[in-house]
């Protein structure tokens, strides 16, 4: 682990360019497949990198800080904006945390829904890594096939939410309204229609030659390293470690579900790629298990307060976000605002393995790379 | 000089107004190629135009969209406007460009594409510009060109990535142009000519498409040629999660067009170089036996199968770009190197010994720049193309290429394809 | 019947299956020897057709005394031109060659074609049935062994060289199967290339080869100048103008001939160049069997009797022929007396039946010696093959002083083997009589020399016969008859061993399962008295003991510490695959002789008459009188043999100790090998050494004298020197500094600059030169001005 | 109008119908194109590809010259086979162009292990300018 | 061999390119526009290949030298990556050099005048034979009568100059084996080995 820690400073690489004929490439902000505004800078000999950093912070906000000055229902809608893919999980680990702060009850209706809605947002994350993922490589019909699926949960969640990109309907103590009508036989026919849907991505991947050779022993970590880092989410169970929240620590009503948690063996680009093809499989399962159980009820906990002051004290909830572990660490102290609010984004953990993964490799992989580990720069930046 | 350039047709001469002031000798060798030029040159930019459609409309009907539907009917009209668009955009030349080269690349990459239109046989008698003696070499040569256009535009940009994109597209072309030229070889030794006509007549002698003959070199040919062509899976130089655009990231508006023009022109001028030589180019089985050979109505007809010929090889095109993913830069030399040239070595190799084994049963005659065979021959030589040649072929290059030192530089054991395994 | 170029592609093909894929793909050893046998199958079945087929086609009329030629596979191998070789007539008056003015316009080039005829369609038909046995045989000998689809290989492709030899239409063809069996012979004998003896065998085999080749070359390069061609067809035909050489005179025919009879000695290892033979026991038997048994040894009378007409227009080299052919026979049987390795006695045997078969050639009986070849392929190879298969029982042991009594443990062998014997004894009925008995007839009648040379040759040959018959039953004495020298597995642990050292013997596991062979290590233990001297091992040890070679032999087994001693083996008849070809063979080493019978309708000679015609000889009372004569002696030999090796065999020691002189001629092979391997050398080093002497005391002297002189006179032009040439040296030297001072300047290390040097000199070139063409150019450039001559001025005339 | 230019084009065709007065006027002048232009033309490369040898620094200039000191000769090369075929009726006609063939293999050869040295030099040295090529070893 | 007509004036055209072209190829600053100025005057040679009925040799010429070698220049050249610009392009001996070149080129061309005895410019060689105007024969199957340039070549190449040609593989084989080892980097070879 000494090549992880020893991270080597932007300036440094730069400095070291005069004095070997290695040569210094700066991928991004611009960049088309760095998924946003990362950069990294890499250390090129010929085309295979030496050795790489990420230079982060182009979309920094300051959610963090924000949160120290809001109400505790006014921050709800900023955590749509940091994984702005998967904004309804954002959503649900805030109120999650808050809830497990007032330690409040919430009517399973709502539960059932919540995790209805967690998943298609789940699906709809991992439908746009696998287009962003493909179209990186090179494959550009998967894109628009994979959009055309992820355009149906939009569509939910738009009569849902009312909102396409930043969903926001949870609160604390269970959810603002109730399903519309018609919800059920709209998400039971998106999930009756999915699987020919992604029978129709593998056939056009999961056996291609040239999807092969460009992902099958690319970015390579093993689980040890890939605890070591902290990865969480695909990439760890990329890596063979059987690792799910949803099944360590069952949250909402996960533990009456039944799903499996998919893992791969090389931790491999295409480990990985497989692990969360499968994953959609399990979602789907999941909406279809959460739909059929669906009970009646109020959605909203009659004892939710209006102002909202958790106790004294420090609390730490997480949730398996389609990208990995989401936490959030909150600091109250009695007041209508938190004292302090960090969270633990997936995405920038996972970044940190992007070093030990690309080292070695050639520029195109790097690519490849950073597709796999479906990073958001909303939720590194914050 | 002339002796390149076929005479006009009948009607054409005796067009009136052309009769009556212009000497028959001046008609034949210098009207009608210009007509012929023009004529040329309106279509195939027209198609050219309506092939950026095509391909726009096919696209969307794979993934799935309508495609371009609001300028005229259908989105008729889409590359009219496209055209329109980057005509009357802003020229842009970068401050710190080589001004000339910059301006002179385009032109090249354009020229280049074009001129080989002289010699392609685009139908039976008349429709053909020049039958010149070496045409497919003319042919191969003058693409070669286009590398230059490429790599000088690239250079001359003034911009690391259009630098990168163009010698990545040079080294890609100038490595692919080797089995290109390999994979035609093996169909030369049926056609026994260069001239792109005379293969043309020589397979209708045969009554046999060249293709039947040489399957790999065929597929070989196809696969270099999208290569050539920078089309995907190939298309490393203008590879846009790597390099923004390639070797025009710098260009815009016309000089950007004429770049565009250039590889479509490229595109259909391969297709029509395998239609020619491996597909039979405008013969048609039975064709003769319905029209008489020669008369316009033949000649149009003719014209009519080679370019449904060419269309359904671009249509491949299209359909592979738009399904594949994209090759490693070392993995697409990999390709070249490792399967394509042995490999149409190989075909050469193994192709030159069945016709000399042919010759010796006495499957096979030469009689002039003709060959003629037997029925048992086309049995033999079709049947060996098949068994023999493909799977050898592919044997032994499997058994070469498994050992050698993949440039993937962590190794990792070949692996099981669904590893995915579910938690029990 | 066009299919005869078939006959050597099959091999070819079966050579090429198991030679490039066999181990890449890993094929079976079924599969190996299936591949291997099917294709000599073929080509057997092939032949066959091919013979009946020839044989009725070359009874048509016009075809008759003709080979055919196939139509496919035949090209021209080497183009040439046309030439033209002048046409000999034959003064019939003196029976002298004469150049007439006419020329015979041939055409030089060479073709690749396989015919048929009479002697190769025999061959053919003999080559592919023995090889075919042999290959069946072999599956059974080589199983299990390391480079099984190697040996199959090999195998077929000596096939394939063998058949060119015999089925192709020319002597280039035949050379290249000349060479190509000598490769496959080399490569066979060296088959175990692990092992030192075979390696050097091998070398041994191919270069011996080498210098009769050389003989072919040579006879093949007069032929193609000599007649244009070097086509049989053609050469027979044109051969009819030259007039046969009577003995003493040594003209082309001798030329050829003698280069011919070079090769043949070589492939067919006769007298001077028999040594390699031996040697070449150190291959697998099957190939013993095959190649220098069977088969390739008789290359060299397959070339004799297809070149015939040439050798019949030579007498000298018919004498010498028949001369060598005697000599080799008598040379070989004797030294095969004492040889105790049963796969080298085969071998002398080989070589002694093969000079019977010159002999035969030299006398003018081809067909006899053809015949002999037929009868020998089978009841050799068929010992051989029986060797083999004692071999194999016995794991592999080879010295036949340890079998005996292998009578009740190898019936089918001994059987088999027995035939054989009698066979090569002479014993009337079978095969081996009828052609030596054939042999030795035209010998003694034979009248193309003085009739007591004939005479003086057929008491040698006699004298072999009955040798031959001794060697013969020893070998089956010692082998079958005797009582057992080795231990039977049962009685390994009986302690019956007469060695002293087993105490400290060691076991090692042999691959064949079962059975073990016990080796006695101490090295302190071998010596003479450590051994009883009951049984013939130690006397002809004893005898031995006086020599220098086995001395060395046991100082280096000293050194691996293995001293072989008593066999503990458990002999078990071969599988069915090694002893159907025994059968198989020892069947026609008995029936073989009938084709060629002196009474009634002789067909071998018949079926050769197209080749070579013989005086059709008949049997007649003396003929009789003296098979009757060889057989009783050769029958008296071997009971001899069987008495002194069976019933007493202390005769046998005794017997070697009185007949010492004979006998250590016989066993040291006489000396012919020590002679070769270091006599001659001595005398290389020693006229070295001679040399030496010479160059030490003769041509030093002056040297020596020269540089006494030398030192005197250098004294005084030293003087000179110092005062007279340094002042031009140093003269010298200044001038090349000023110079260089000079020349320096255009060194400059640029590139241009030296570029334009060399224009500059270009430049100069062509001024120089051409200056006459620069100065009509600058007149055409600049067209002159009527230039103002001077008016001569009037007054000065 | 359309007549003149008819009349100008068919001369250039050399068509018989042209009439012969203008057409034999105009071969003698400038359009009469033999071996001595092609043999003028090549030396005028010749030697402008000698001066850029011996002028220009730039040692890839300097063997771009020497590609176009090649040309020239192969030029000659090509004119002369198609001169032999006329003068000889096709007998060693072909010779000149095929050694034209070899020439440009052996420059392609040249060139590749020229750059390959260039290259080589300039990876350790960093300069192309010939008069920088000044030592031996280093 | 004698060129008239409309072939003359496609001469001039390109003799006159080939030689400006020739001209700026060694006096442009940058390297580049001299490889670009290098590729007209080869393709200019080509063209007059053409006119001389060499028509495989102007292909050879421009698959090979243009689409090849020149290209290889150019790679080489941007790999070298040479600021020409603010260097002189010349050395110091320009003007002789200049004044050399001038001279020889005026001996030689003495020399063609000398051989051809003032005959220089109205040396009347054969005309070609007048080349039959190609029809289009209503049977399509009947090959037109094309130069047959590529099969002489071809016939002469493996026959009589097949020694050459086996000799120019070998050095094609040698200067590729060169050339891999001259270019490859120390560290590219620790990788492969």
């Amino acid at each position: 682990m000494a090549d992880i820690t020893d991270i080597t400073d932007i300036t440094d690489i730069i400095e070291q360019e005069n004095e070997s004929n290695e040569m210094i490439l700066s991928m991004g902000p611009q960049h088309p497949s760095t998924h946003g505004v990362l950069r990294v800078v890499l250390k090129l000999d010929g085309e295979i990198v030496t050795d790489l950093d990420c230079d982060i912070g182009y979309l920094h906000r300051g959610v963090e800080k924000i949160c120290e000055h809001r109400n505790y229902q006014m921050i709800a809608p900023y955590f749509d904006r940091t994984d702005y893919i998967a904004a309804v999980s954002n959503g649900l680990c805030y109120v999650e945390t808050i809830e497990k702060a007032l330690n409040l009850e919430i009517p399973l209706r709502a539960q059932y829904l919540r995790v209805i809605l967690v998943e298609l947002n789940r699906l709809s994350s991992h439908l746009l890594w696998l287009a962003t993922h493909a179209l990186d490589i090179g494959a550009v019909t998967v894109f628009l096939w994979a959009f055309r699926e992820r355009e149906e949960i939009l569509k939910i969640f738009e009569n849902f939410f009312g909102a396409r990109l930043t969903c926001h309907a949870f609160r604390i103590g269970g959810m603002t309204y109730d399903a519309y009508d018609g919800f059920q036989a709209q998400v039971k026919s998106f999930c009756d229609r999915f699987p020919k849907c992604l029978e129709d991505y593998e056939t056009l991947l999961n056996t291609n030659r040239i999807w092969l050779s460009r992902t099958v022993g690319i970015g390579i970590i093993s689980s040890d390293d890939a605890i070591n880092i902290g990865l969480t989410g695909p990439p760890l169970r990329g890596s063979g470690v059987e690792w799910d929240i949803r099944k360590a620590h069952p949250y909402e009503c996960y533990s009456d579900l039944e799903f499996d948690i998919p893992y791969g063996e090389n931790g491999d680009t295409y480990d990985r790629y497989l692990v969360r093809m499968e994953e959609m499989r399990q979602s789907r399962r999941i909406i279809l298990q959460a739909l059929e159980k669906l009970p009646d009820g109020e959605v909203m906990a009659p004892k939710a307060p209006k102002t909202v002051k958790p106790p004294i004290g420090e609390y730490y909830h997480s949730i398996e976000s389609p990208k990995g572990e989401l936490g959030i660490y909150l600091v109250s102290d009695g007041s209508a605002q938190p004292a302090r609010l960090r969270i633990r984004p997936p995405s920038f953990v996972n970044l940190q393995a992007l070093r030990q993964m690309a080292i070695g490799h050639l520029v195109a992989d790097v690519v490849a790379i950073i597709g796999t580990l479906d990073i958001v720069l909303g939720e590194i930046d914050r | 000089m002339y002796i390149y350039l076929l005479s006009a047709p009948i009607w054409f001469s005796k067009l009136p107004i052309l009769k009556d002031y212009l000497d028959p000798m001046v008609l034949d060798y210098l009207v009608w190629p210009l007509v012929q030029i023009g004529l040329l040159l309106f279509v195939v930019l027209t198609l050219i135009a309506y092939l950026t459609l095509a391909e726009r409309k096919i696209s969307a009907w794979i993934q799935v969209r309508i495609g371009p539907n609001r300028v005229g009917p259908q989105g008729l009209l889409q590359p009219l406007a496209d055209g329109i668009k980057l005509l009357i955009k802003e020229d842009l030349i970068p401050l710190k460009a080589d001004k000339g080269i910059f301006i002179v690349a385009p032109i090249i990459a354009m020229v280049a594409a074009l001129v080989s239109l002289a010699v392609i046989p685009w139908g039976a008698a008349w429709a053909t510009i020049s039958n010149i003696d070496v045409g497919l070499l003319f042919i191969l040569a003058v693409s070669s060109f286009g590398v230059l256009g490429i790599i000088l535009g690239g250079w001359a940009s003034n911009s690391k990535y259009a630098l990168l994109g163009a010698l990545r597209s040079a080294a890609q072309m100038v490595s692919y142009e080797v089995p290109m030229g390999l994979a035609l070889i093996g169909a030369l030794m049926f056609t026994k000519t260069l001239a792109l006509q005379d293969m043309v007549i020589n397979q209708e002698n045969l009554h046999i498409w060249n293709v039947l003959f040489q399957p790999l070199g065929f597929l070989i040919y196809l696969i270099s040629g999208i290569a050539e062509t920078n089309r995907a899976p190939f298309d490393l130089p203008e590879a846009e999660s790597e390099l923004v655009a390639g070797y025009h990231t710098e260009y815009s508006g016309f000089r950007f067009s004429l770049f565009f023009i250039a590889e479509y022109a490229s595109m259909l001028i391969i297709s029509a170089i395998a239609v020619t030589v491996f597909l039979g180019g405008w013969y048609l089985p039975g064709l003769s036996y319905i029209l008489i050979p020669g008369s316009t109505l033949f000649v149009l007809a003719s014209i009519g199968v080679f370019a449904f010929k060419t269309l359904v090889l671009l249509y491949v095109f299209f359909w592979l770009r738009w399904s594949l993913p994209r090759y490693r830069y070392d993995q697409l030399m990999e390709l070249a190197w490792k399967w394509m040239i042995p490999a149409s070595l190989a075909n050469i190799l193994l192709t030159a010994t069945i016709l000399v084994i042919a010759k010796e049963f006495g499957l096979i005659e030469s009689q002039g720049n003709f060959l003629s065979i037997s029925t048992a021959g086309y049995i033999f030589l079709i049947g060996t193309a098949f068994i023999i040649t493909v799977p050898l072929t592919w044997i032994i290059l499997g058994q070469i290429n498994a050992r050698s030192r993949d440039f993937n530089l962590r190794e990792v054991e070949p692996l099981p394809m669904n590893r995915a395994k579910k938690n029990s | 019947m066009d299919l005869i170029w078939l006959i050597p592609i099959l091999p070819l093909i079966g050579f090429l299956i198991n030679g490039l894929l066999a181990k890449r793909f890993n094929f079976s050893e079924k599969l190996i020897g299936g591949v291997g046998v099917a294709a000599v199958f073929l080509a057997f079945l092939l032949s066959l057709v091919a013979f009946f087929n020839y044989s009725s086609w070359s009874k048509q009329p016009g075809n008759q005394a003709k080979p055919y030629i196939s139509k496919t596979l035949t090209y021209t191998w080497i183009a040439g031109g046309k030439a033209s070789i002048p046409i000999n007539t034959v003064n019939t008056s003196n029976n002298t060659l004469e150049e007439t003015s006419k020329n015979n316009i041939v055409d030089l080039s060479i073709r690749w074609a396989y015919q048929i005829d009479h002697l190769s369609a025999l061959y053919a038909l003999f080559v592919t049935f023995v090889g075919l046995l042999i290959h069946i045989f072999s599956i059974g000998y080589m199983h299990s062994q390391g480079g099984f689809a190697r040996f199959f290989a090999y195998l077929n492709l000596f096939m394939f060289m063998m058949l060119t030899l015999v089925l192709g239409s020319n002597l280039l063809m035949t050379f290249v199967g000349w060479e190509g069996v000598g490769l496959c012979s080399y490569l066979l004998i060296g088959f175990y290339m692990t092992r030192k003896e075979a390696a050097e065998a091998s070398k041994k085999a191919f270069i011996i080869n080498r210098i009769g080749d050389l003989g072919f070359i040579l006879a093949i390069i007069a032929i193609f100048s000599t007649f244009g061609t070097v086509e049989y067809q053609e050469i027979a035909r044109l051969i009819e103008t030259y007039p046969v050489e009577t003995l003493g005179t040594f003209g082309v025919m001798s030329f050829i001939s003698l280069g011919l009879f070079i090769g043949a000695t070589g492939k067919s290892a006769q007298f001077p160049l028999y040594i390699w033979l031996p040697d070449a026991m150190a291959g697998p038997t099957p190939v013993s069997a095959l190649i220098h048994a069977a088969t390739m040894v008789t290359a060299g009378i397959y070339l004799l009797a297809r070149m015939n007409f040439i050798f019949e227009r030579s007498l000298t080299m018919m004498l010498i022929i028949a001369i060598i052919g005697v000599l080799t026979a008598f040379i070989a049987a004797t030294i095969a007396i004492t040889q105790k390795d049963i796969k080298k006695i085969l071998a002398y045997s080989t070589i002694s039946q093969l000079g019977f078969m010159f002999l035969s050639c030299g006398v003018g009986a081809f067909v006899a010696g053809v015949f002999h070849v037929l009868t020998h392929a089978f009841f050799k190879a068929q010992l051989f093959l029986g060797a083999g298969s004692v071999i194999h029982a016995m794991k592999d042991e080879q010295d036949i002083t340890k079998m005996g009594g292998l009578k009740k443990y190898l019936p089918t062998t001994y059987k088999t083997m027995v035939i054989s014997w009698l066979a090569i004894c002479g014993i009337a009925p079978l095969a081996g009589f009828w052609s030596k008995d054939e042999i030795l007839a035209k010998t003694f009648s034979s009248t193309i020399f003085h009739p007591v040379i004939g005479k003086f040759l057929w008491f040698l040959a006699f004298l072999t016969a009955g040798i031959t018959a001794f060697y013969m039953t020893r070998l089956m004495a010692l082998t079958f008859w005797s009582e057992q020298k080795f231990l039977g597995e049962t009685a390994s642990d009986g302690g019956e061993t007469t060695d002293d050292s087993d105490k400290e013997s060691k076991t090692e596991q042999h691959q064949g399962g079962g059975s073990f062979k016990i080796r006695a290590v101490t090295a302190g233990t071998i010596n003479t008295e450590s051994t009883s001297s009951k049984d013939p091992i130690t006397s002809d040890r004893e005898t031995n003991k006086s020599n220098a070679e086995t001395e060395v032999i046991k100082e280096q087994r000293l050194k691996i510490n293995l001293e072989p001693s008593v066999l503990v083996v458990n002999p078990k008849e071969s599988p069915l695959l090694m002893t159907l070809p025994l059968v198989i063979l020892a069947f026609f080493a008995a029936t073989a002789g009938f084709i060629g019978l002196p009474i009634g309708y002789n067909w071998i000679e018949n079926w050769l008459k197209p080749i070579a015609s013989t005086d059709t000889h008949l049997f007649g009372t003396v003929d009789i009188i003296l098979a009757l004569v060889t057989m009783i002696w050769s029958g008296a030999m071997a009971y001899f043999a069987y008495h002194i090796y069976v019933k007493k065999p202390q005769i046998a020691d005794d017997l070697a100790i009185k007949l010492k002189p004979f006998y250590q001629l016989s066993a040291n092979k006489w000396y012919w090998d020590d002679l070769l391997d270091v006599k001659l050398a001595s005398l290389i080093n020693k006229f070295n050494n001679l040399l030496g002497e010479v160059d030490r005391f003769g041509l030093d002297a002056i040297p020596n004298g020269s540089a006494l002189i030398t030192r005197g006179v250098s004294i005084l032009s030293g003087s000179m020197d110092r005062y007279g040439l340094d002042l031009l040296v140093n003269l010298i030297g200044w001038f090349t500094r000023v110079a260089s001072v000079i020349l320096r300047t255009f060194q400059t290390g640029f590139l241009n600059n030296y570029a334009l040097v060399i224009i500059i000199g270009l430049v100069i070139i062509i001024v120089g030169l051409e200056y006459q063409a620069i100065q009509e150019f600058y007149v055409y450039l600049f067209p002159a001005t009527p230039k103002i001559t001077p008016t001569p001025t009037p007054g000065i005339k | 109008m359309i007549n003149l230019l008819n009349h100008i084009l068919l001369i250039l065709l050399q068509s018989e119908a042209a009439s012969s007065g203008v057409k034999e006027r105009l071969l003698e002048g400038l359009f009469n194109v033999n071996i001595n232009n092609f043999l003028v033309l090549s030396s005028l490369l010749f030697v402008i590809g000698i001066a850029g040898v011996l002028t220009r620094r730039n040692v890839i200039v300097i063997f771009m010259s020497i590609e176009l000191i090649l040309n020239a000769v192969n030029i000659n090369l090509v004119a002369f086979s198609r001169y032999w075929f006329l003068q000889s009726e096709g007998k060693n006609a072909y010779m000149g162009e095929i050694f034209t063939i070899f020439v440009i293999v052996v420059a392609a050869a040249e060139a590749v292990v020229g750059l390959g040295i260039i290259i080589a030099y300039y990876r350790n040295k960093e300069t192309v300018a010939v008069d920088e090529i000044d030592l031996m070893k280093w | 061999m004698r060129l008239v007509g409309l072939e003359a004036v496609i001469f001039y055209l390109f003799a006159v390119v080939a030689i400006l072209f020739a001209i700026f190829m060694i006096t442009a600053r940058s390297a580049v526009h001299s490889a670009l100025f290098l590729i007209s005057t080869l393709v200019a040679s080509a063209g007059l290949y053409f006119l001389l009925q060499a028509e495989f040799v102007a292909g050879v010429q421009i698959l090979i030298y243009v689409g090849g070698v020149l290209v290889l220049f150019i790679f080489v050249i941007m790999l070298v990556n040479i600021k020409e610009e603010d260097t002189k392009i010349f050395n110091r001996q320009i003007l002789i050099a200049s004044i050399l070149s001038f001279f020889l080129g005026l001996g030689i061309i003495a020399i063609l005048l000398q051989t051809q005895k003032g005959n220089f410019f109205t040396l009347v060689s054969p005309l070609p034979p007048k080349i039959e105007q190609v029809q289009n024969s209503p049977n399509i199957s009947q090959s037109h009568n094309i130069s047959q340039n590529t099969i002489k070549i071809g016939q002469e190449l493996y026959t009589r100059a097949v020694l050459p040609f086996e000799i120019a593989s070998l050095v094609l084989l040698v200067a590729i084996v060169g050339a891999v080892r001259l270019a490859r980097e120390r560290k590219q070879e620790k990788i492969y080995d």
